[in-house]
């Protein structure tokens, strides 16, 4: 009965709806037949002659009108740049895990190729999987974002055009070997001979490579032009690819976009980890997460590094844009990225925790993990503290000035190198510690191994900590060249006790890894850090693309549109989380087509062999 | 009551870039615009133009990255000190003023000896400054070793108010710009 | 503390050396200790870096900074010290020395030098002793003072205090309320000629012997050589000294810290803002003070305010919201004419002193060279020698005749500054008259015609325009050494600023001290600080509160519940995440 | 730099706890009490309430982290809690605890309403960026090249160069010291009038970061020539070009090193800069 009450409400609405507007255009029409005229004649009202009239000027006014190329374009509602900015940012992101999904595919296909080890090529296969709706994603994005930029900037995409023309045709050639690669290498996977398959995925790695070569090329012109004249003509299109930031943009991405597709892929595992219901694919999946974090994570080991390269060519081609970057408006995001990458160190080290649980014997270990914490986190303090601190007026008044007495020197630039580098350190520790904890060495010389391999530490550390301080009592051109011998030898350390390590667990005594017997926070963990990794990669997109300011070409062609000013923080943050939370639900859309394929190809490994503690 | 993983996976994915965002709203919100128009008002003094011409110079119209004030030697574009004192005698038929216009309207048309054309017409876009503000820079280089004149009431030729003057037609050549094998030309007759 | 312990072993030093003194005469050689030449030179080589560039290289006070500087830089060839434990017109003892490097004198420029060695310290003390060569001569030293430890402060003793304050002159210079406006203020001068003012009681912060009633005590009793601040050992007993300190440190109510606000916070008042309730107005508002420095950015530059600091309250209702500005001042300057936009000479020459050649850019004359015009006569300085019962003498009264504000060139005044508009992000007008691009208006009284305000507008100081806009009502009173000025305009003018609820408005003021000299740029200014209108009605925190607190409470509940319910079915695996099936 | 008298007594009761072993879930909590006691009222100078905030959720989330890495802590923790949470016998602290906690936010909420208005906070740009280029007395320099004239007689005539570093000193006590102190650590006779406060060059986070030519655009320009994200626009450092010549700001700047024994940041040094 109520039903059909409210179906009788609705139609009665409808109805009333439209008699409504039928009375509206009806009563229009009457006023418009008031005149006499119409009532007698069929000629037109003087409302209709008036309404001709207007439409013929406006007709004619159009057609008199000269052609003028436009500027800028507004896109409704978010704005031409927000539009643009997302745009770039999913097609980046996407990008990325294409791009880096590969290189750590082929490593892992090779390892088992070598090996004869079954359980890697599965698992190399695996990750492909993931590619092919990720490509055609990126591919996607790509159009979209190059449809948004010419209709939106058509002015600047011109003047772009009038660079880097020459790029375009081998940029889209790359394109289709990419695809012609990617495609074989996955669909050829139990087709090709070992060999050719491996061939196909260098192949596929080095156009994959190539190609964001190029498009690095277009963006870090924009940011460090070269190669043009001071009015914006093109003097030489090469040098404008090999400007200031070109390789050190080439390799920052490329590093990055390892620890993002290692994240991302760990993330997937995870998520499969999750809604497994069996033990032997808990077990595969959490090897597979395992392995994702373990690539992303030795790719941010030495990623600051790289960053410093990439900000110290940015303070080479000019000074204004590098205090732009570190004391000037954004002295404040590189704050939000300290807790970021902290918090990425913090879990990455936590995920490595809770697997020791998986170990048997990992126990004697367990009472590490207090004193790395502690120096984590005090590195993490240190790292997040800032040079000049939001305070009140009484605040200021109190500490004589924006810096305070004591934290002041946890704010300067000793510090936080010096924290960095004994945050990677301290992480490297937690890894070898995991390593160790499945293994006994059985080598005669194990214990001084062990001793040399500590004694190395010992002295990294003091390095590390012995320029930290000595650069407070120095002048600051002799203070920056400390970072040197700062990161050199914690680079030093990590290879040294890799090597020793490598013999010192030869023939090792192995106790069991259930792979599978790990708590599920430790997975939430995993895509804990893909996010991180991701919106840190939106944030660290915006500082390189903001710092032009109100350029498109720094110094060359001027942002004139109304979205010339930098946003604020706030609103970066915002547009940046908007931008991830989108990649991500795409990304369910990527993980659920690739489940859907793998749904008749489970992988079928003897869970209890599965050995994951040796990449 | 079991929560389904996606949705689980949804909330961490939203409380984590929540709390970055929440991050980014704590630090200090600037918004950095470009550098302001100077709102010029139609009683500005002489001394006014004079200064917001100068910040013209070295800001919006970004003069300063190719000219110099003072300084010799292997120059890619003319240095500007003591300016007002060779405009009124650098070509024929020209006075200071209509030297100073004709070399920021039509920077191409009159080429001093010893360079290569290269300014980009200031009046346009991408710098794009208005007449009011090309007003304000002849009248900070007329201090540039001589005494500014200029006024707000001041007719500044080749600027839209200008009346079509012998050198309009010259003016008109160079405007449309299709073709610069005319501006050559013009500028061979103009010499 | 270490400086009240050197004051207690001083204390007992003195009462030995008493002791000595009663038994016949002061043994030379234990007095005179003019230091080893290593302590001299390290003396020196700390002296030439911290200290010559304002006591000069001879420590004739004449370095370079001295021509900008009032108190000036000590002169050490004249051997007078001010702060000291000895009586009137003796040498200080090493320790007075010593404390005052290390804790400097407040509000001068003299500042505390904490981070020298006890060797660099000594050796400095032993350098100055060779500027002059009083400290050769055993005559010239006499034991410290005795100082007794204090006793508690007493309100009584503040009642019977003002009798003896007024019985031994201190009004006369110090004024009835103790605002450094008595009678022959005007005319101090020191031993070298120098205007000197006499202290503010009211602000004890800017003691130049410090703070404290213990320091209070002993500036009376030894007085500040070089000044005309005689000691008074032998005219009061300790028990009147110590009422006149406590008389004192009540003119403060206690504080020895300024306590400078950060915000004038405006207070809404009931029955309307009527000029004729005066001060009575103000009453609930919270007062903040605010520090007045000289203005030394432009030409015109005022290197010695005349103010220190101004207090600053404000009420607001509907309509209308007023400002009370009141201000310690020497002398009320009624005659005479002041303007914002007025010019002034330069009084000091950065020239001064070796280099004439070079004078020019500050204006060509050094007025306090020839400062007798207004700093009064010169025979004021040698009162302080007197030192018997009537320490003042008898000729500072006609001094005080010959100096007369009524003749005063220049008048006082005060304006309150405001943005023509309301910034909307963090940059700010120029504080000094605003700039081109962003103006500011002045709300002006030239406090000898206070019933003429008006209103400026500043684009700079260039450019100060008197506008046609309504001004301000203002009403001015000047009462034993203070000004208060009230303010009133409405909230909503016409043009210019308004006072909207719940914003904050940057405020700063201009103070003018005609005594001073002080006109156009010449002037005391501040720094901007905010005013704060709150709203009228304000909002219930009870709304938010019980909204929260509800949310609290359910989340609460709701994990209470999800706890329960999970030992209830037994899935509470220990897993952080959830079951792990 | 640190107040004992807090510091110390913390200490004593963290030691303490190692030997009275407490349950995990009393060790956490004492160690958060310990850290927010120490960051609050432990420094001489207080830590101002923005970065103690992102100090304890930094050690929270330490804590967190610690507490769950290991199935035996973490049930330490969790077991209390989920009894405290179920078990009958806790019931009446348990409603207590359930109400205290709304009634303590409510408390904050109300205080936080009623405080007394603050004034607003501006946040400071340490070092903004200068211009590419900077004209003094109408002399326009590249800022990229820009050098102190005078700083090469320090090594090739030191007489000469003590012959500057006076002049400089004469000029610094002609014009700064009123506001940047004697002692340049920014404590001048007017320094408590001012807001922001004036610049401590004895800070080496000052002067000694950066090139001459820094200094020389922020004495010539002040606080009216800072660049728009140059905040918070209040500076009252005047711009010294309308006083001072080239030479002696040149001059003043030799001064500020020498006195202070910093030395400037090197011309043409390509740094990856601080806070990365």
């Amino acid at each position: 009965m109520k039903k059909s009450y409210i179906l009788i409400a609705l139609v009665v609405l409808l109805a009333g709806a439209g008699v409504v507007s039928e009375l509206a255009t009806f009563m229009d029409g009457r006023l418009a037949y008031e005149s006499p005229q119409a009532i007698d004649h069929e000629a037109p009202t003087p409302r209709e002659l008036a309404l001709q009239e207007q439409a013929a000027e406006a007709t004619k006014e159009a057609q008199e009108q000269p052609y003028v190329e436009e500027k800028y374009r507004e896109f409704p509602v978010i704005g031409s740049r927000v539009a643009v900015w997302m745009a770039a940012q999913l097609h980046l992101l996407f990008a990325a895990f294409v791009l880096a999904v590969p290189i750590f595919a082929l490593i892992i296909e090779l390892i088992g190729y070598k090996t004869g080890d079954k359980r890697y090529d599965d698992l190399a296969y695996e990750f492909t999987k993931l590619l092919s709706t990720a490509f055609s994603f990126t591919a996607t994005l790509g159009a979209l974002l190059t449809f948004l930029l010419i209709a939106l900037y058509p002015h600047f995409m011109n003047y772009l055009m009038h660079v880097f023309s020459p790029t375009f045709l081998p940029y889209v050639l790359l394109f289709f070997l990419e695809a012609v690669f990617l495609y074989s290498y996955y669909y050829g996977w139990h087709a090709f001979s070992k060999r050719v398959h491996l061939c196909l995925g260098l192949g596929l790695n080095l156009v994959g490579t190539a190609i964001m070569f190029i498009a690095n090329a277009w963006l870090t012109f924009m940011m460090t032009p070269a190669g043009v004249a001071a009015s914006g003509a093109r003097i030489s299109t090469w040098e404008a690819v090999t400007n200031y930031t070109w390789m050190p943009i080439n390799i920052h991405r490329m590093i990055a976009n390892v620890a993002f597709g290692g994240s991302v892929a760990a993330a997937y595992a995870a998520f499969q980890f999750l809604k497994a219901k069996t033990p032997e694919e808990r077990a595969h999946y959490d090897w597979m997460g395992y392995i994702g974090n373990f690539v992303a994570i030795a790719a941010l080991l030495p990623l600051p590094f790289a960053g410093y390269w990439l900000a110290s060519e940015i303070y080479a081609f000019s000074q204004t844009m590098g205090l732009t970057m570190m004391g000037g408006a954004f002295s404040w995001l590189f704050i939000i990225q300290a807790i970021l990458i902290g918090n990425l160190f913090l879990a990455a080290n936590y995920y490595l925790w809770l697997g020791m649980g998986r170990i048997e014997g990992a126990e004697r270990f367990r009472s590490y993990i207090k004193y790395l914490l502690i120096v984590i986190t005090g590195c993490f303090l240190v790292w997040a503290t800032p040079r000049s601190i939001l305070a009140t007026v009484d605040e200021v008044q109190a500490m004589g000035g924006s810096s305070h007495p004591a934290l002041g020197f946890l704010g300067v630039m000793s510090a936080k190198n010096t924290a960095v580098n004994i945050l990677i350190l301290t992480t490297y520790i937690s890894f070898l510690l995991y390593r160790r904890s499945g293994r006994i060495p059985t080598v005669k010389w194990a214990k001084a191994g062990n001793a040399v391999q500590f004694a190395i530490f010992a002295l990294a550390a003091t390095t590390v900590l012995f320029f930290g301080i000595y650069g407070y009592f120095v002048e600051a051109a002799v203070r920056i060249k400390f970072s040197v011998p700062q990161v050199g030898s914690v680079l030093a350390a990590m290879i040294l006790v890799t090597v020793i390590d490598i013999f010192l667990l030869r023939g090792a005594k192995e106790t069991e890894t259930r792979w599978g017997q790990i708590s599920n926070t430790s997975q939430y963990v995993l895509i804990f850090l893909a996010v991180t990794f991701t919106w840190l990669m939106g944030l660290m997109g915006y500082v390189r693309s903001g710092l032009r300011q109100h350029w498109h070409v720094y110094g060359v062609i001027r942002d004139t549109s109304p979205d010339a000013f930098t946003p604020t923080l706030g609103f970066a943050t915002k547009v940046v989380s908007v931008t991830v939370l989108i990649f991500f639900a795409f990304l369910g859309v990527v993980f659920w087509l690739a489940s859907l394929g793998g749904k008749h190809g489970k992988p079928e490994v003897a869970v209890e062999a599965l050995d994951g503690g040796d990449v | 009551m079991q929560i389904p993983v996606p949705l689980k996976v949804a909330i961490l994915t939203i409380a984590a870039t929540g709390f970055y965002t929440y991050v980014g709203q704590l630090v200090p919100q600037k918004e950095v615009h470009p550098p302001e128009v100077v709102e010029m008002s139609s009683d500005l003094s002489t001394a006014d133009l004079v200064e917001i011409g100068e910040g013209i110079m070295s800001g919006k119209g970004l003069c300063f990255t190719c000219h110099t004030v003072g300084k010799s030697g292997a120059l890619r574009f003319p240095d500007l000190d003591g300016v007002a004192i060779r405009a009124g005698s650098r070509r024929p038929g020209y006075d200071e003023l209509t030297y100073l216009a004709e070399s920021l309207y039509h920077p191409d048309v009159f080429i001093v000896e010893g360079f290569s054309a290269g300014m980009p017409q200031i009046s346009k876009p991408p710098i794009g400054l208005t007449d009011d503000e090309i007003r304000a820079v002849i009248a900070y280089l007329q201090t540039l070793g001589g005494q500014a004149t200029m006024t707000m009431d001041t007719v500044v030729p080749f600027s839209a108010a200008a009346p079509d003057g012998p050198l309009s037609a010259a003016s008109e050549a160079v405007d449309d710009g299709t073709a610069t094998g005319s501006d050559e030309a013009e500028v061979e007759g103009a010499a | 503390m270490s400086g009240r312990r050197n004051w207690i072993s001083g204390g007992r030093w003195a009462l030995g050396l008493s002791a000595l003194l009663l038994v016949g005469s002061v043994p030379v050689g234990a007095q005179v200790d003019l230091g080893t030449d290593a302590q001299r030179e390290t003396g020196k080589r700390v002296y030439d870096k911290y200290c010559s560039q304002c006591h000069g290289d001879t420590g004739a006070g004449d370095g370079y900074a001295a021509p900008f500087l009032r108190p000036k830089p000590r002169d050490f060839t004249s051997g007078k010290y001010k702060i000291r434990s000895t009586p009137n017109g003796f040498l200080p003892t090493d320790d007075d020395i010593r404390r005052v490097i290390q804790a400097g004198i407040p509000y001068t420029a003299m500042p505390a030098f904490p981070e020298f060695s006890a060797v660099e310290v000594t050796g400095l003390i032993q350098y100055l002793k060779t500027f002059s060569s009083d400290f050769e001569d055993p005559e010239a030293y006499a034991p410290p003072l005795a100082q007794p430890a204090a006793p508690p402060y007493s309100a009584d003793n503040v009642a019977s205090a003002v009798e003896v304050y007024e019985q031994i002159g201190c009004a006369r210079c110090h004024g009835v309320e103790g605002r450094g406006d008595g009678a022959s203020a005007p005319t101090l001068v020191d031993d070298w000629g120098d205007p000197i003012r006499a202290a503010d009681l009211s602000e004890p912060w800017t003691f130049r012997g410090g703070a404290t009633r213990e320091d209070i005590y002993r500036s009376i009793s030894t007085g500040l050589n070089g000044t005309p601040m005689a000691g008074f050992e032998s005219g009061l007993t300790p028990e009147e000294r110590w009422k006149i300190v406590d008389f004192i440190y009540s003119l403060a109510d206690g504080q020895t810290e300024p306590g400078y606000a950060s915000l004038v916070t405006a207070t809404s008042i009931e029955g309307g803002l009527e000029l004729e309730r005066g001060e009575e107005m103000f009453a609930s508002a919270k007062p903040a003070l605010l520090p007045v420095m000289g203005q030394i950015v432009q030409l015109g530059r005022a290197f010695h305010p005349g103010v220190r600091a101004v207090e600053v309250r404000a009420v607001y209702d509907e309509s209308d919201i007023a400002f009370m500005v009141s201000w310690s001042d020497i002398q009320a300057n009624r005659n005479g004419e002041n303007s914002p936009h007025l010019q002034v000479e330069e009084l000091v020459s950065t020239a001064s002193g070796s280099e004439s050649d070079e004078g020019g850019f500050w204006g060509e004359e050094e007025a306090t060279e020839d400062g007798g015009d207004f700093w009064g006569e010169e025979e004021s300085g040698d009162a302080s020698e007197g030192g018997g019962d009537d320490f003042w003498g008898d000729d500072t009264g006609d001094a005080v005749a010959t100096l007369d504000a009524d003749t005063a060139e220049f008048s006082d005044a005060i304006a309150l500054q405001f943005p023509r508009t309301l910034p909307t992000g963090i940059r700010q007008p120029y504080f000094i008259n605003g700039d081109s691009q962003h103006p500011v208006e002045l709300w002006y009284v030239d406090l000898g015609y206070p019933d003429a305000p008006e209103l400026w507008e500043g684009r700079g100081s260039a450019a100060l325009t008197v506008t046609d806009e309504a001004p301000p009502y203002v009403t001015a009173t000047y009462k034993d050494g203070q000004w208060t000025v009230i303010f009133k305009r409405s909230r909503t003018p016409a043009q210019g600023i308004g006072f909207a609820e719940d914003t904050f408005v940057p405020l700063a003021l201009s103070v003018w001290d005609g005594f001073n000299e002080e006109r156009g740029s010449r002037r005391g200014l501040t720094a901007w600080y905010p005013v704060y209108v709150p709203p009228l009605e304000t909002v219930s925190p009870v709304g938010p509160m019980v909204k929260t607190a509800g949310g609290v409470l359910l989340a609460e509940l709701l994990l209470i519940l999800w706890v329960r319910r999970r030992v209830a079915k037994g899935t509470d695996s220990g897993d952080l995440a959830g079951s792990a099936t | 730099m640190m107040n004992l008298a807090v510091v110390l007594p913390v200490l004593a009761v963290l030691i303490g706890i190692r030997f009275a072993k407490p349950s995990m879930l009393g060790w956490v909590t004492a160690w958060w009490l310990a850290a927010w006691v120490v960051l609050d009222f432990g420094f001489a100078v207080p830590v101002p309430k923005t970065v103690v905030k992102e100090f304890m959720g930094i050690i929270s989330l330490a804590l967190a982290a610690y507490v769950t890495s290991d199935p035996q802590r973490w049930r330490e923790v969790r077991e209390p809690t989920t009894a405290f949470l179920t078990e009958r016998k806790f019931l009446p602290l348990l409603v207590l605890v359930t109400l205290a906690i709304p009634a303590a936010v409510a408390a904050s909420i109300y205080f936080d309403m009623t405080a007394p208005a603050q004034a607003p906070i501006f946040g400071r740009t340490v070092h903004p960026a200068p211009p590419a280029t900077l004209t003094v007395h109408e002399v326009t320099h590249d800022m990229q090249t820009l050098d102190n004239p005078y700083r090469k007689l320090e090594a090739s005539d030191p007489a000469a160069f003590a012959v500057h570093v006076e002049a400089g000193r004469k000029i610094y006590y002609e014009n700064c010291f009123y506001c940047h102190g004697d002692l340049m650590q920014g404590g001048g006779m007017f320094a408590h009038a001012l807001n922001p406060i004036p610049t401590n060059f004895q800070d080496s986070g000052t002067i000694a970061m950066l090139q001459e030519s820094f200094l020389f655009w922020r004495v010539s320009k002040g606080g009216p020539g800072l660049p728009e994200e140059g905040g918070p626009w209040m500076s009252a450092m005047p711009a010294w070009e309308n006083f001072l010549t080239e030479e002696e700001i040149w001059e003043v700047i030799l001064f500020l090193y020498d006195f202070t024994e910093q030395r400037p940041r090197a011309l043409h040094v390509a740094s990856g800069g601080e806070g990365h």
